[in-house]
């Protein structure tokens, strides 16, 4: 099976779709010629032409805008928006209009797009380039959002959101499109031709919206994670010798809540893990399910660890970083209280 | 820099407000027929000219003059005028229903009915429109049922939308009408998208935008302006001129500084300013835009001039902030009375049988009034299940579980 | 004192700090000359003058844009969102520029202005006349989100609102302008004449940003709640005779936190309520909050009663609004179970 | 419509990519001189041809000509010409810090450095800019502490944004250089609020806003020039047409169909196009602009031609999108070079000294930098409780709570 870092597994799924659907289009600022500035469209205006693969100008919401119009006329747009950080004046656009579509017609007019988009920190990017505003869609009925961690699911779950009749805000972790970065990052890079999710068949396969991936199972508690943080609870598992059961969720809205329901009915204890400010982070909607939920099972509260409630600071990136050290002892504090 | 006087903070105002006279004096209005007519594929750089005048084909006897004067079919301008005296005897019945307190909210479009109305005629089959919530009259124009339409504004029972939306702010595919948004300007941008769509198919398909005055002034405007400029697609970019936002007038948009047609200038987009009262000029412009979009010679914007008669919407009282008289003094006047005069000139309408179209439109409304308050009125009759469909395609399970808890 | 309704005492309060500080400028869609769609800043223009108060172009990014350069300057300004729906638009100017000016500028550079909103539903207005956006701005780092319940604290917010030297984003319930709204729509409409928080006084006073207010004293359950329903709240209280502390959140961030776990501890149950849906709602952060703080006080799952994750519809308004009927069931359920 | 031809999709290219040879012909370039000066209480309908042609003052020998050539006085030319060299000579060694790893991110101005830098010398005390991320010799121009910058760049311990913010996007108010912000277009509406408020104050403090060729497509271009048109504050919109936004050319913005400068005539706001090249011209379109803002007559719109000759960043690579020789090419030539000469002609300067004051400079940065890295680089030094400060005015109890969870 061919390997495969996200980028490269990315642009393969957009290559797949395209090659079998005329009315695949993708565009956005430099995806055209030069193929994005995370190279994810390399090749690919070449392959289908400029009719299909094109630049678009620097105005986010007019992308998602003449997305959502071509949308409407049949064509399925995959668009980018450069960094997740830009993706604020495309809001009204997708909040409004996408989301709001198939309900305000009726299913008259629907919006069949993904909006691709670079999210997450640990590039020395500052306040403007680190952003995860996934808890942003999460909040607006009739957008799908999805967050991938590794080429396997990158390549299936893009291939997944094209084909999806509803607009999927579609989020890429940067820090991952190279390896599977666990946080500590004072030491060698991995690459992702040493992961077993690193292997990417080649050709036509879906993962489906909506499923959970249990990637690591456990007993002594349950890691609700996602994106770059489900390498670093790997690795804090690894150092704690902590049993923890990690769920990495990939699919925001809709939510895998049953897998998420069994793993801590039999773990009894449930930690939140993301990159984005806590409050009103996703987080905040998975404590309040699962405490819900699982208010008989929990021995200890749900516990959140995420970015602190501040910008994401450039100088310190690191102390912002809800990295092993901080996630290691948030879990041994869990395991110690009674 | 003592000798800098302090600065001073502009703020354009109205020339006239409540208990003032109405004062069109800043309104150039140019004689009929004294606009050139280019060919569709005139570079921009040439007509910038059309853009600051306004072209006009009716003169004040009601002939059709100058360049721009066609020769409408007999058939095109009867359906125009009944048109036209349809959309106003609806507007008038839904006000009054509203008023029943049979629906929360209508907006008529009182004294700009020949613009949706002949531009509507110009179009073909498989174009599209995205219209605001002013753009009735397309759906009129088509014979689109009015039944349907009244269902939509009273969310019954038998609502298309399932009283999911608003009043008015219809959606039907099946007369190229895009799904009307409650947010202003948005639809513009996805309008010049549509067109892209279009041309990127292969297909010979364009694109209607509407917006108004007051809301060029959004950034979708620029976004849509943009885009037209670099893909050239074919769109015809319409910004209805109509004076009124809801209580700023039309300076507050810019327009005391530039009209609206020169705002595509910018872009390296043809555009045209044209009298929205005047039927024949809207329907001779609008088919040289359309034509000019299908021939591949890409975007046009076209600015309509006419005067929102109406209040904003049934939410509005415009004796608040503009003199008394002031749309009875719009010097552009009446479209339907206008319409009607040139075809009574022409020998194919007479007082008799308009007075007799607007009580058979009357009836109609009146009927399928009657027959749409069969099922329902200001909501009764929709059903919660809906309120739960066409979220998504699929319902997700945390759909079906809330719909479970509410029972339904 | 004077009696005010929610309108006056707003209007009221612009006027205070307007005739106070002639750095105080307002404007934004027909608040000039008309005074705006809900009149909130009648009078204004013809006091103040056409400098100071005025209509804007229909552009809710150049309002905010051109507010937070005002704002760099030294103004103080209080503009408005015609109807909260429509703030997106504005909304990467709130949340990459006037949330983060401070910060990204070391504080060279403020950003103390009032985005005034109405927000909520309630008036048969369809999706885009009756939205609760609040989760959207209390996840964003540098902006304070309140929302006001009555005309006391109207005009004492909105007094310390201008006053503040960060952006704080404004929600005024449009259905509570007239009246104490309790979800009987079926009912004659209640004034604010006879609500004691009507009783406003003249001139220049303040309410605190911050503080949560107990509206009414409980022991059995406690209510987080805030806005319209507040009132929802207390008739169910008074139709169920469950003993419930009622608490007006007002300020959503910072929030009184201090007051919740008090509240939660002693009355060992919990129930959240808003309008917005409920995925992400800023109920889920309460629930996350409360679990965290007050797990070995709960005798039951914190309950979270919404909007439904629709679009805010417009026929079946009634059906989505978590009115009376919704409430009292759940928490009667509540108080059931174990 | 049998007859219809399909439509095509129009994408622009630039004349040349990797491999081909440079092409500049489209590019237009009038002879110094010609382009007629207008009073600054000129009605912007009047000077619209000044938005196609280029302002240009410097002929090919040299020599000042034309009705914009303005009798700049020796120390102000000379201070010009110094940070013009002084700018190159930061941003060569910046990028030499990054590319040795002591900093993540640079960007530099190389082409561009007439236009910051002779705006800014055109400029009073108490105006402020809204720059973007290429206007360092702003900063430059004033003989901001060098230091200072390079703290800022390298994030260390003596940064003056405390490691918060990324390189290169200083704030500096006392120097009037707003906060650049990493989101492009947004500080452009900004600086007419910023205008406007200057107006309400009956102050006589003017606002400079910049933005890039690729960026006037953003929304926010567009509400500032809604508002500039509506409430004509005083504020100086320039925009920086340097070609190029990161791979993608001028065409993708718009600038194949009209010029940047022509989008302000849709909005009544008057607009130069000038050789940005060209100190001379920079200097004096600046001081009319300014002077006419100053004057209570409102908004001006420049577009600065000129070319980037650099990379977008450190990240970026232009041989990958463009051809090898381009900038080369650039019919514009090199503003420093050009000044250079004109000054040598006159008398004012040497290859001498000019070598003298490219090695004083490049000594100055490198022992500013040697004193900056002494505070640390790449982030080292930066505390994290500064981390928490500066999120709100006082640190609310939330943030407090974490601070003290993270033990700082
Ligand atoms: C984004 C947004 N902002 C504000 C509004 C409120 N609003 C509805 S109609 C209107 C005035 C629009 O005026 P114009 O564009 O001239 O259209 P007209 O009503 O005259 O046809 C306003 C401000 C809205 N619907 N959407
Ligand atoms: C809102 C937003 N979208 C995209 C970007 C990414 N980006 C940074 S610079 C740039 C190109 C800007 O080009 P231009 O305006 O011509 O300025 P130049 O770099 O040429 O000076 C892009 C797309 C951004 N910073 N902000
Ligand atoms: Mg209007
Ligand atoms: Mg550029």
């Amino acid at each position: 099976m061919p390997q495969m870092n996200m980028i490269e597994a990315i642009r393969d799924a957009m290559d797949v779709k395209m090659a079998e659907d005329d009315n695949v289009v993708v565009f956005g600022e430099d995806v055209g010629y030069f193929g994005g500035v995370f190279r994810c469209t390399h090749g690919l205006q070449e392959k289908y032409g400029a009719n299909r693969v094109f630049d678009s100008p620097i105005n986010e919401s007019g992308i998602v805008g003449t997305a959502i119009g071509m949308a409407a006329y049949g064509l399925r747009p995959c668009v980018e928006i450069q960094f997740a950080d830009y993706i604020y004046p495309a809001y009204d656009q997708i909040v409004s209009e996408a989301a709001r579509m198939r309900y305000r017609s009726s299913a008259e007019f629907t919006s069949p797009l993904v909006v691709r988009t670079p999210c997450g920190g640990g590039i020395f990017g500052g306040q403007t380039h680190s952003q995860s505003p996934e808890a942003l869609f999460t909040h607006i009925s009739g957008v799908k959002t999805v967050i991938v961690s590794n080429p396997y699911d990158a390549k299936g779950m893009l291939i997944s959101a094209i084909e999806d009749d509803d607009p999927v805000i579609f989020f890429e972790p940067k820090r991952l499109y190279n390896g599977p970065f666990d946080g500590h990052h004072d030491r060698p890079a991995k690459n992702w031709s040493a992961h077993p999710r690193g292997d990417v068949p080649e050709g036509h396969y879906t993962v489906p919206i909506g499923k959970a991936d249990v990637v690591s199972e456990g007993s002594d508690v349950t890691i609700l994670t996602y994106g770059t943080m489900v390498y670093v609870a790997e690795t804090v598992k690894e150092e704690t010798g902590i049993d923890a059961e990690i769920i990495d969720l990939r699919s925001l809205l809709p939510l895998d809540i049953d897998t998420i329901v069994a793993s801590v009915k039999k773990t009894g204890r449930c930690m939140v893990l993301h990159e984005a400010t806590l409050t009103s982070g996703f987080g905040a909607e998975l404590a309040a399910q699962v405490q819900e939920r699982c208010f008989y099972n929990l021995e200890v509260p749900v516990e959140r660890v995420t970015g602190w409630d501040t910008p994401y600071p450039h100088a310190q990136e690191w102390d912002y970083f809800p990295g092993p050290a901080r996630v290691g002892a948030a879990l041994k504090e869990m395991m110690e209280a009674v | 820099m003592a000798d800098y006087k302090p600065l001073q903070f502009h703020v354009p105002e109205p020339t006239g407000r409540p208990g003032d006279e109405p004062d069109f004096t800043d309104v150039d209005i140019p004689s009929a027929g004294s606009a050139p007519r280019p060919d569709i594929d005139v570079d921009p750089n040439d007509i910038k000219d059309l853009a600051r005048t306004m072209i006009r084909v009716m003169d004040k006897e009601g002939n059709a003059v100058g360049p721009w004067a066609e020769d409408i079919p007999e058939d095109v301008l009867m359906h125009g005028l009944k048109s036209m005296v349809r959309t106003r005897a609806f507007d008038e019945r839904m006000m009054t229903l509203q008023r029943q307190g049979k629906t929360s909210f209508y907006m008529k479009c009182t004294g700009e009915e020949a613009i949706a109305i002949a531009f509507q005629q110009a179009l073909s089959k498989g174009d599209m429109h995205f219209p605001t919530y002013r753009q009735q009259g397309i759906l009129l124009a088509q014979d689109y049922p009015v039944v349907d339409m009244i269902n939509q504004i009273l969310s019954n029972a038998k609502d298309p939308l399932k009283g999911r939306q608003l009043p008015i702010l219809y959606s039907v595919r099946d007369y190229g009408f895009f799904t009307v948004s409650g947010n202003l300007g948005t639809q513009f941008v996805q309008a010049v998208g549509w067109a892209m769509a279009s041309a990127i198919k292969g297909d010979t398909k364009i694109a209607a935008a509407w917006i108004g005055d007051g809301s060029t002034a959004e950034s979708d405007f620029h976004a849509a302006l943009v885009n037209a400029s670099v893909y050239k697609p074919p769109v015809v970019l319409n910004v209805v001129n109509n004076q009124w936002a809801i209580s700023s007038f039309q300076g507050i948009a810019g327009g005391n500084s530039a009209t609206f047609a020169e705002r595509a200038h910018g872009y390296g987009i043809p555009s045209l300013r044209v009298d929205g009262n005047d039927y024949l000029a809207v329907y001779a412009v609008s088919r040289w835009a359309i034509e000019r979009a299908r021939r591949g010679h890409g975007p046009t914007l076209i600015e309509w001039v006419t005067y929102r008669v109406a209040p904003h919407s049934t939410s509005d009282d415009p004796s608040k902030y503009r003199p008394k008289e002031e749309s009875s003094a719009w010097p552009l006047g009446d479209p339907i009375l206008r319409l009607k005069n040139h075809m009574i000139k022409h020998g194919l309408w007479s007082e008799e049988r308009h007075a007799q179209a607007e009580t058979e439109f009357d009836e109609e409304v009146r009927a399928a009034t009657k027959e749409a308050e069969s099922h329902g009125t200001m909501g009764s009759g929709a059903s919660p299940k809906e309120m739960f469909e066409c979220v998504f395609k699929e319902m997700p399970p945390h759909l079906r579980e809330q719909r479970q808890k509410m029972g339904v």
